[in-house]
């Protein structure tokens, strides 16, 4: 069975907040002091795939499906050491954030999946962590014409089906999906396992393949719909924490009228 | 600051070569005579505060529109000793080479150009809050018993923050409970976080994860700050240099006195509450870690830019600080020996300001084997050639390093952290 | 240009998600600034009810669409059926509250219609002429505005970012029955089991207006049985900082950060949570932050409007005894 | 340009893959110069096609076989100081020799053998504990000693005792743009050794350099012999901090500062010191080159500047003198004979201390390991280019006709904003061989973060004014002086080519002297 | 037109001669150069002269021997290697150009002798560096152009020292001046409007021809003017001498008083040598011989500038000093020579009458090399050794060692006194004796003669080399064929 996880590289979101310098001349972000890491979100497709994985070692494949304007191969290798057997980065100008939107992102997938070659599964995270858009994994089940599943806390393939469990308001719901197929992870499918120091070295040796855009066969990036205009930061309430004691905060509290 | 930051800095270098070796006034032999590691193991200039220098005006520049695995090497390979910016100042009062190294490791990192053991070594730190990626909830293992106060439970005089290295390498765990029983000698109140505690972050820093650093520096000052502390105790050198220098100029304070353990002794030694009964007859000589050294020196916060002064002359505006780790700790450790009955000191050609690294720094240790063990050797060799029987260092960091390189290349000098000699002069066991 | 479009979501009882009024008054917003009309979409089976208690929201039509196959929400269906209103009445706006069910379906009318969407908006800016979607970007550390190419423009609405609409006294919107074929055989998704807990309360996390969260200072799940107990008193939400799912603690759908739900509730109690990036990233949102923590530096206090240094275990049973005391 | 691979390969083959790189971030880092001769194009420079580590003088010639049969150039630097150590020609392949930085002290016989990476300063080291001191180019101890002796000039306030670097070479490997290791002098013959470099027979020496070298055109030098002068006295030692280090006194040590009010008298003073055999060290610089060595950042220089103190004690510049005698007598007789003619020329001594102790310290520091000329000669912009006439014969062409001609050009400049204003004058001298003759150099400084910075001009203003006044021979002035003098060219050309038939050696000079069509 | 006439023409049939006994008088020496009897000699007034003959040379495949010292030679470098060669006689361009005191610098022709020229820059308070006592008509130029040692090793900073400047007629016929005086100001008068003096050894850059030149036989061009570096005239001086059984001890004393420059004169040279550089007669010669020491080393303390006294004073009570530490005493007078009568008759003089060479037997044989001056003592004792074994006495040779280049190294001179009978004779011992010097490390700089064939195959490239400068310095090989590692194969 091959899973292809398609992963995203992204500036640490959990670095602080003035790590994100915002080029307003260039409508760009530029990190200050954070590397790019894995998108979190794509780290619970991944872990959702290892854990298709660990129920039959032999049978499934991973590969990891990594598309930016720069990869990072150190970032990328995390990927590797933590399971997947190969992975494939895409890189090439005009493939920032800044400058794609969720069709042209999806419509960029496409072209690498079908270069990759026949796959079972698809997982994609819920969204980057940069555009934060959420849509590109059931854009691209469109352009490849198989049936998705979104917020996938649990996948389970048989030979011909996968099961997803999909979280809905105050529970979830089985689906059951034909292969190939699609499924959005959330991130009830749980954190990525941390390698150990042997999966970190053997990791290196993992194939990595590096495409360009040119030998996607893309000249540019596809026709988008959505267009960034600006950015800007958040503004931000100061708040002045007033520290009293347990028993006093309930009255406290409805003195302030906050309940 | 961004790489970009320091252009002028990276476009005034004179090319001059002084990087790569001690002052040539005190040049006391040909054969001790280069002070930067990482030119000396792989010769390229690129490999040298100049080269980087100009490595990060290119990119700076837009002159490389790509980043290599060499150019990776070229900046991590370093173990950001600082020797460099102590040399660097005899033909340009301008330049700080070890602040541009950090800028572009940082860059470095923002652009994904990670080194893989750094990124792993990060990732366990963000799990962990330890470079080991160890287990968080051991890391008050090593007190176990010792009646040490919690200050999550109680304020305390003394915080004696004992760093990722001697918390998770047991073969420390020794030197620390020496610590201890020295440090009770003073009659304040000790105490420790635990398994609370968390790492500094300058291995984060010097690694190029700012961000990183920037976040468990806002949690060290609150700790410390929680604890009630006046004084932070450290027998390590990577976190005395963290505090001292990557804090200030990060804008990070502790509210309390930073103290390397060898001060603590030091002072304790002045004020008569520490009185020596053994004779340790022992000729040493004395390593001056490089992050309690010339690293030691406290920072400052510099927010300026250069600007024209005057036509053709350009200048930081305001003054910046020039640091040439003069300041560091250099005189406490030595006072220590020279106060141990029985224990003679002889100083290597390079010491202070100009000691050679040990070769741990600055995420070597984690990623470069082969320089790491290359420039404790020389290290090694250089110590052998004052005769004396043993190292001194004080500094779990340099410790290790001497001692695994010191197992494969043989030898028959000790290494020894200074606490072990006064533990031993006082009676201990 | 055509009408801006608002599809209101049900709730597990058939009635309107409050949620989904903040994503008519954001579609009003709209209307009012292209000056085109705006109509309520109710779609899903049995639902004459849920449209009638929509007549006095100022939609100048509230269109129906009612199938035995909408009962549930099932991404096919419901997509399809989107897709052919939006066909038929040529919408220049679709807008929609984010919730569970339109993160899934939204991108699919998208795909279906080949027009823009821009999720989890928290604002809206008319420039020129032009309609600036404005949205957290970078897990909430940018914000961004986006235009949408060509129509209809989609949009999700992030809860508790917009008021929600209020009922208006004058005049009725009329209801307009809209017919959808649907066949059972077009599905390729299979419902095999629904499985609903009780914990939910019909009511996320996101739109709740006072959640109760836990962290691992907590220590165990059995710390999120008292947090529940305060929820159930506060008439609010529990939720959880990133380690508790991790452990296992607790269900990972309770899970509030920047990858986990992003949340702007009245009240937030955060218990036994240092205040990682994380953590904070999916709550700072909220009006009022009530932190409880044994350590005085943990970070959390940084952003919190009140704060206890205290074990839980000593602080909670005080508070919920002083909030039953002068009830 | 990228380096063919088959090249490549050959080189990696030779020397080892770690000793040959064409990263462009390594390639990047060898073509930054922005230190003395900052030329047209701003600090960044052509870049090589890659850079090898040779190891050995095998290993050259390996390399050199290997670009003559690529078509490749080649240049080798030492420490890499100043612009002409980098490659001029696209197609160059840089060696940097610092894997080659041995030196042996042959101790009875009183010379050194040096690599190209061993520095002046580590020579002068292990020289002093034999009581000998090497010759100190004025640049610094950072300096190479192979290099500056066989390849660039070589003066240095040391000069007036130990000469400069065209006369100090013994016997000389050297391993020809052919690809030919020629040894010179006594090398060749077995057992003798490197203690002479002429002969036998003519001294093929004179093809290596005149005043100056040919700057990479030559070749490789891979080891030559220097001889080394006498040190009397103690190992000069030093401890301390920077920027200011103290020195160990010298027992029988002198420095002072001198300064005359009166030119011909000043050269009257020079003449009759010289001819004493006194002097150690001479070496004559300004009030803005002192200052440049006494602030710790621009701003301190600026202060000092805008006080002018210096500039009120010595408006005229100043020398510094120093001697280290072997005897109380001599020490005794040094001085007498030294204060009688300062006395008797109207010159005004200043015991450097006087001036506090940082100005003590740049003076003897300056005297013993030329160690803050170069600070001097930088800063305060970084950046120096020495201005010519360059006047390198007697006492009185240098100082009286060549001084005023630079000072003028240098105004031009400066009120054009070309340059710094560092006081217009700011030369420094120094005497060589006990006052037989003298070089003069004006420093020029400019920053290219200027935006009218221009120092390049200023060059070839002042080969032109050499040249119109018949001022020199101005060394480095050649291109433009081979059109006066065209049978040295032509011949020196010839000899290029005889001794690089495939063009390979990469020289600025070879360059130039191709382009004035020679 | 034979080239004689067209000679004749150039420079007038006075200066052009193929009178026999004239060229018998080139056609051999005092060394095993052989015999080649030269067709003609010419004597060049001027530059101009010269550099006319030089070009008809070209013109007309003309061998060339420059030579600019009067009889006796040594060296068989003015011996023609080819027949038909032309003597280019220089010795009577004897124009002493310019004289300046301020700048220490004399400008003197070929033709100038040592004592020609003291005797005028006695006149400015100059001396000139002398080689030990040279023969009277010795030319400055010649001694010079061939790296002959100096007696003051204090002022020798290079082997090229002391020329500075000069002009060249090359081989090709072009003119190059060297040094101080290559320019940028044509003419030396415009040089010296703006100060100049000819002054700087070295050429511009790039290369130096004047060195290239030196030691060459004559065979790149030939010199017609040099600039020389001169020195004070001591306004005081006194020659000290100290003797020893061996030269080991004083050539390690020298070596120190080198190095603290106390002494402007500084050699050693053994007793035979000494004697005959002040007798004129076997008899007295070993008369004298018999009084010394075996070895002796000669110093001249000198004061001279400004507070001559006082340096001359100090000099002496520091040689004193110096001198007790290596076990030795300074004395003004050995063997009942003073050094007053030294300094009168062999200091800075020429040897007067029979060349002092010449005095004991009438001829010499001469193996000179270079060598450290703390290893000069082993290649005598070698050469002794060797001569004692083949039954030439000790007693008939003798030994002059100076060093030079600030002491680096030391000139060995080992003179053969040998009867003119007995040349032939002595020929396989110092063809045996060169050869097994110089497989021990003895460096022959000056490799004349049969030389050659011992040193070149040692120096292959070099000798490559050497004769591809020469094809570009004297495209025809005009200039004096065949010597050193200019023979054609």
């Amino acid at each position: 069975m091959h899973v292809i996880v398609c992963m995203k590289q992204a500036p640490d979101p959990e670095g602080p907040r003035d790590a994100f310098f915002i080029n307003t001349q260039d409508t760009r972000v530029e990190p200050r002091g954070i590397p790019p890491a894995l998108s979190l979100f794509d780290e619970n497709a991944l872990e959702a795939a290892l854990r298709i994985k660990d129920a039959d070692k032999e049978n499934v494949k991973i590969t990891v499906l990594c598309a930016g304007k720069k990869v990072s191969g150190a970032v990328l290798l995390k990927a590797l050491a933590a399971g997947a057997d190969s992975a494939v980065m895409v890189q090439g100008q005009g493939l920032e954030m800044e400058n794609q939107d969720s069709f042209s992102s999806a419509g960029l997938l496409a072209a690498a999946v079908a270069k990759i070659g026949p796959f079972d599964l698809i997982l994609t995270g819920r969204q980057s962590a940069d555009s934060n858009a959420g849509q590109t994994g059931i854009l691209l089940a469109g352009l490849l014409g198989v049936p998705a599943v979104s917020l996938a806390q649990k996948v389970s393939p048989d030979k011909e089906h996968v099961l997803v469990e999909r979280v809905i308001q105050g529970g979830c719901e089985k689906l059951k999906v034909p292969l190939p197929c699609l499924a959005v992870v959330g991130n009830e499918a749980g954190e990525l396992r941390y390698p150990a120091m042997k999966e970190r070295r053997l990791a290196k040796n993992k194939p990595v393949l590096d495409w360009s855009m040119e030998a996607m066969g893309l000249d540019v990036a596809p026709d988008k719909k959505v267009v960034l205009r600006k950015l800007f930061a958040p503004t931000t309430r100061s708040r002045q924490c007033r520290f009293i004691t347990g028993a006093m905060l309930a009255q406290v509290l409805r003195e302030d009228q906050i309940i | 600051m961004a790489l970009s930051d320091y252009h002028y800095e990276m476009s005034h270098c004179h090319r001059c070569s002084y990087c790569k070796f001690i002052p040539f006034q005190l040049i006391k032999s040909k054969r001790f005579s280069y002070l930067c590691p990482s030119i000396t193991l792989r010769n390229f200039h690129s490999f040298s505060a100049g080269g980087r220098a100009a490595l990060g005006l290119a990119i700076a520049e837009g002159r490389l529109d790509q980043y290599t695995e060499m150019m990776k090497q070229i900046v991590f390979e370093c173990t950001m000793c600082g020797a460099c910016q102590v040399q660097c100042r005899t033909f340009n009062f301008n330049l700080n080479p070890i602040e541009v190294m950090q800028a572009l490791r940082t860059h470095f990192v923002e652009q994904g150009e990670i080194v893989p053991e750094h990124m792993f070594v990060i990732e366990g730190l963000k799990r962990e809050d330890n470079v080991f990626g160890e287990p968080k909830k051991h890391r008050g293992d090593w007190a176990e018993g010792l009646g040490l106060k919690d200050i999550s439970r109680e304020k305390v005089d003394v915080l004696l923050h004992v760093g990722c290295r001697m918390s998770f390498d047991d073969e420390f765990w020794s030197v620390l409970k020496m610590a201890v029983e020295i440090m009770q000698c003073s009659g304040l109140s000790v105490g420790i976080a635990g398994s609370e505690e968390s790492c500094c972050g300058g291995r984060a820093l010097e690694m190029g994860f700012e961000g990183v650093f920037n976040t468990f520096a806002e949690a060290m000052a609150g700790r410390v700050k929680a604890s009630g502390a006046k004084q932070v105790v450290t027998l390590c050198a990577d976190c005395y240099g963290t505090f001292q220098e990557h804090y200030p100029s990060h804008g990070w304070g502790l509210d309390a006195e930073v103290v390397h353990i060898t001060q603590f002794i030091s002072h304790l030694i002045d004020q008569g509450k520490l009185k020596f009964k053994n004779k340790i007859p022992l000729s040493v000589t004395y390593h001056d870690p490089c992050h309690l050294g010339r690293r030691g020196e406290p920072g400052v916060q510099w927010k300026g830019e250069y600007k024209r002064l005057a036509p053709h002359l350009f200048g930081p505006v305001p003054e910046k600080p020039i640091r040439l780790g003069r300041n560091g700790c250099y005189d406490a450790p030595r006072d220590i020996l020279q106060a141990i009955p029985g224990v003679e000191l002889t100083e290597m050609e390079r010491t202070r300001e100009y000691s050679w690294c040990c070769g741990a720094g600055g995420g070597v240790l984690e990623a470069f084997e082969e320089m790491a063990e290359k420039t404790a050797h020389e290290r090694l060799l250089e110590a052998e050639a004052t005769g004396a029987q043993a190292l001194v260092t004080a500094c779990p960091w340099c410790e290790r390093n001497f001692r695994d390189t010191l197992d494969s290349s043989g030898g028959s000098l000790k290494i020894y952290d200074i606490v072990e000699l006064v533990h031993q002069a006082m009676g201990g066991e | 240009m055509g009408v801006v479009l608002a599809l209101v979501e049900l709730g597990r009882d058939n009635k309107v998600l409050p949620v989904s009024l903040e994503a008519l008054s954001a579609g009003k917003r709209i209307a009012e600034a292209c000056g085109s009309g705006l109509t309520a979409l109710v779609m899903g089976s049995g639902v004459d009810e849920a449209a009638e208690s929509l007549r006095h929201y100022q939609a100048d039509e509230i269109l129906v669409a009612d199938h035995p196959l909408l009962e549930h929400y099932h991404p096919e269906f419901f997509a399809q059926s989107l897709d052919r209103i939006c066909r038929t009445i040529k919408p220049g706006f679709l807008v929609m509250a984010e919730t569970l069910q339109t993160i899934d379906l939204a991108p699919r009318v998208a795909f279906a219609l080949e027009a823009g969407l821009v999720t989890g908006c928290v604002d809206l800016e008319f420039d020129s002429g032009e309609t600036l979607f404005i949205k957290p970007v970078y897990s909430g550390n940018v914000m961004a505005a986006y235009s949408v190419e060509g129509e209809p423009r989609l949009a999700t609405i992030r809860a508790k970012s917009f008021e929600a609409a209020e009922p208006g006294k004058n005049s009725l919107s009329d209801i307009r029955s809209i017919a959808i074929q649907l066949d059972r055989q077009g599905a390729e998704i299979q419902v095999v089991e629904r499985v609903l807990n009780d914990h939910g309360n019909g009511q996320g996390l996101e739109t709740a207006e006072i959640v109760v969260s836990g962290g691992r200072g907590l220590g165990g799940p059995e710390g999120f049985e008292v947090l529940r107990e305060l929820a159930k008193e506060l008439g609010g939400a529990v939720g959880a900082s990133r380690p508790p799912c991790d452990l296992g603690w607790i269900a990972p759908s309770v899970q509030v950060g920047i990858t986990g739900a992003i949340i702007a509730p009245d009240l937030y109690i955060a218990v036994g949570i240092s205040g990682s990036t994380q953590h904070v990233g999916g709550m700072e949102g909220a009006k009022t932050v009530v932190a409880v923590n044994e350590r005085e530096d943990a970070p959390i206090f940084k952003i919190a409007d009140y704060g206890v240094v205290d074990n839980y275990a000593t602080v909670l049973p005080a508070f919920l005894e002083g909030l039953r005391q002068n009830r | 340009m990228t380096i063919p691979i088959e090249a490549k390969k050959a080189l990696e083959e030779a020397l080892g893959s770690e000793n040959v790189s064409d990263d462009p971030g390594v390639i990047e880092t060898y073509s930054y110069m922005n230190g003395l001769g900052s030329g047209a194009t701003g600090y960044w420079w052509a870049r090589p096609a890659c850079v090898v580590l040779p190891g050995s003088t095998e290993e050259v010639q390996k390399a050199v076989i290997i670009c003559n049969q690529h078509k490749l150039r080649f240049k080798a630097h030492s420490t890499g100081w100043i612009c002409c150590a980098l490659a001029t020609s696209k197609n160059c392949v840089l060696m940097d020799m610092r894997r080659m930085d041995g030196l042996e002290i042959v101790e009875p016989d009183g010379y050194v053998i040096t690599e190209p990476y061993a520095t002046a300063g580590e020579t002068q080291v292990e020289a002093m504990k034999r009581g000998y001191n090497p010759h100190l180019v004025g640049a610094g101890p950072n300096a190479s000693n192979l290099a500056s002796a066989t390849s660039m000039q070589g003066t240095g306030g040391t000069s007036v005792r130990t000469s400069m670097n065209e006369r100090n070479p013994l016997a000389i490997e050297w391993v020809l743009p052919s690809g030919e290791i020629l040894r010179l002098g006594s090398l060749e013959t077995p057992n003798a050794g490197w203690f002479c470099g002429d002969g036998p027979g003519p001294s093929l020496r004179g093809m290596m350099r005149g005043a100056a070298g040919n700057i990479g055109g030559n070749g490789v030098f891979t080891r030559i012999a220097l001889k080394l002068y006498p040190w009397y006295g103690p190992p000069y030692e030093c401890e301390g901090r920077p920027p200011f280090f103290k020195s160990k006194a010298l027992p029988l040590g002198y420095v002072r500062y001198v300064s005359w009010k009166d030119r011909d008298l000043e050269c009257d003073a020079l003449y009759r010191l010289g001819e004493t055999e006194i002097l150690d060290y001479s070496n004559r610089w300004s009030a803005s080159a002192l200052m440049s060595s006494l602030a710790i950042s621009n701003q301190d220089y600026r202060e000092m500047k805008k006080k002018g103190e210096l500039h009120k004690v010595f408006p005229n510049g100043y020398w510094t003198f120093f001697f280290n005698a072997n005897s109380q007598r001599q020490y005794d007789y040094n001085v007498k004979v030294f204060e009688h003619i300062i006395k008797d020329t109207g010159g005004t001594i200043i015991d450097p201390r006087d001036l506090g102790d940082p100005a003590y310290e740049v003076a003897i520091q300056n005297a013993v390991r030329a160690q803050w000329i170069g600070k001097s000669a930088y800063m305060p912009t970084g950046s120096n280019t020495g201005v010519p006439p360059l006047t390198y014969e007697t006492i009185d062409q240098c100082m009286k006709f060549s001084l005023d001609e630079t000072i003028s050009v240098k105004k031009e400049w400066i009120a054009k904003n070309k340059i710094y204003n560092d006081g217009e004058d700011n030369a420094y001298a120094c005497l060589d061989e006990n006052g037989h003759f003298l070089h003069v150099e004006h420093a020029a400084h400019s920053d290219w973060a200027e935006p009218e910075a221009e120092p390049l001009g200023i060059i070839l203003k002042g080969y032109g004014r050499a040249l119109e006044k018949g001022l020199g021979p101005a060394y480095m002035s050649m291109p433009a002086g081979w059109a006066k003098r065209s049978e040295y060219s032509r011949y020196m050309v010839q000899i290029q080519r005889m001794i690089d038939p495939n063009r390979a050696a990469d020289s600025m000079l070879t360059n130039a002297a191709e382009t004035m069509g020679a | 037109m034979t080239a004689k006439s067209r000679l004749a023409q150039i420079i007038g049939d006075s200066q052009v001669s193929d009178d026999p006994a004239d060229l018998e008088g080139f056609s051999t020496d005092h060394s095993y150069a052989g015999k080649t009897t030269p067709a003609l000699i010419v004597r060049p007034g001027n530059p101009q002269e010269i550099q006319n003959v030089v070009k008809l040379a070209n013109e007309m495949d003309l061998n060339l021997v420059p030579v600019s010292s009067g009889a006796p030679r040594f060296r068989g470098d003015s011996v023609p290697s080819v027949d038909g060669a032309v003597i280019v006689d220089l010795s009577h361009m004897k124009k002493i150009m310019w004289i300046n005191r301020r700048n220490r610098v004399a400008l003197v022709e070929p033709g100038v002798t040592f004592g020609e020229l003291q005797t005028e820059l006695n006149k400015h308070g100059l001396r000139a560096m002398f080689p030990l006592a040279p023969k009277s008509n010795k030319s400055v130029i010649g001694a010079y152009m061939e790296r002959e040692p100096f007696t003051v090793p204090k002022y020798a900073w290079d082997l090229g020292d002391p020329v500075a400047g000069a002009e060249f007629v090359l081989g090709d016929g072009n003119t190059m001046r060297t040094g101080g005086a290559a320019g940028p100001a044509e003419t030396l008068e415009d040089q010296r409007k703006t100060g100049g003096a000819q002054k700087l050894p070295m050429s511009p850059i790039g290369m130096d021809f004047r060195r290239i030149a030196q030691g060459s036989s004559g065979n790149f061009g030939i010199c017609c003017w040099i600039s020389l570096r001169c020195e004070l005239l001591p306004e005081q001086e006194q020659v000290f001498f100290a003797g020893a059984d061996s030269p080991a001890p004083l050539m390690e004393a020298a070596r120190r008083f080198l190095t603290l420059r106390l002494m402007d004169e500084l050699y050693v040279v053994n007793s035979l040598n000494f004697a005959c550089l002040l007798k004129t007669s076997p008899e007295k010669i070993h008369a004298l011989q018999e009084k010394l020491p075996p070895w002796i080393l000669v110093g001249g303390v000198a004061g001279c500038g400004d507070l001559a006294k006082d340096q001359f004073d100090y000099k002496v009570a520091d040689l004193k000093d110096e001198a007790n530490r290596f076990g030795l005493s300074m004395t003004p007078r050995i063997g009942g020579v003073s050094g007053s009568a030294y300094l009168s008759q062999v200091v800075r003089k020429c040897a007067e009458g029979a060349y002092w060479k010449l005095r004991l037997k009438g001829d010499c044989r001469e193996i000179f090399f270079l060598t450290p001056p703390h290893k000069a003592a082993g290649y005598v004792e070698q050469a002794l050794d060797m001569a004692g074994k083949a039954g030439f006495k000790e007693d008939r040779i003798g030994v002059y060692l100076q060093m030079a280049i600030q002491g680096a190294v030391c000139h060995c001179g080992l003179d053969y006194y040998v009867a003119p009978d007995e040349t032939d004779s002595f020929q396989p011992l110092f063809m045996q004796t060169s050869q097994a010097l110089f497989e021990n490390g003895a460096y022959f700089s000056r490799p004349y003669g049969p030389w050659a064939d011992m040193v070149y195959p040692r120096y292959e490239t070099f000798a490559k080399y050497a004769r591809n400068l020469k094809a570009i310095f004297d495209p025809k090989g005009v200039m004096n064929p065949g010597k050193l590692c200019f023979k054609e194969n």
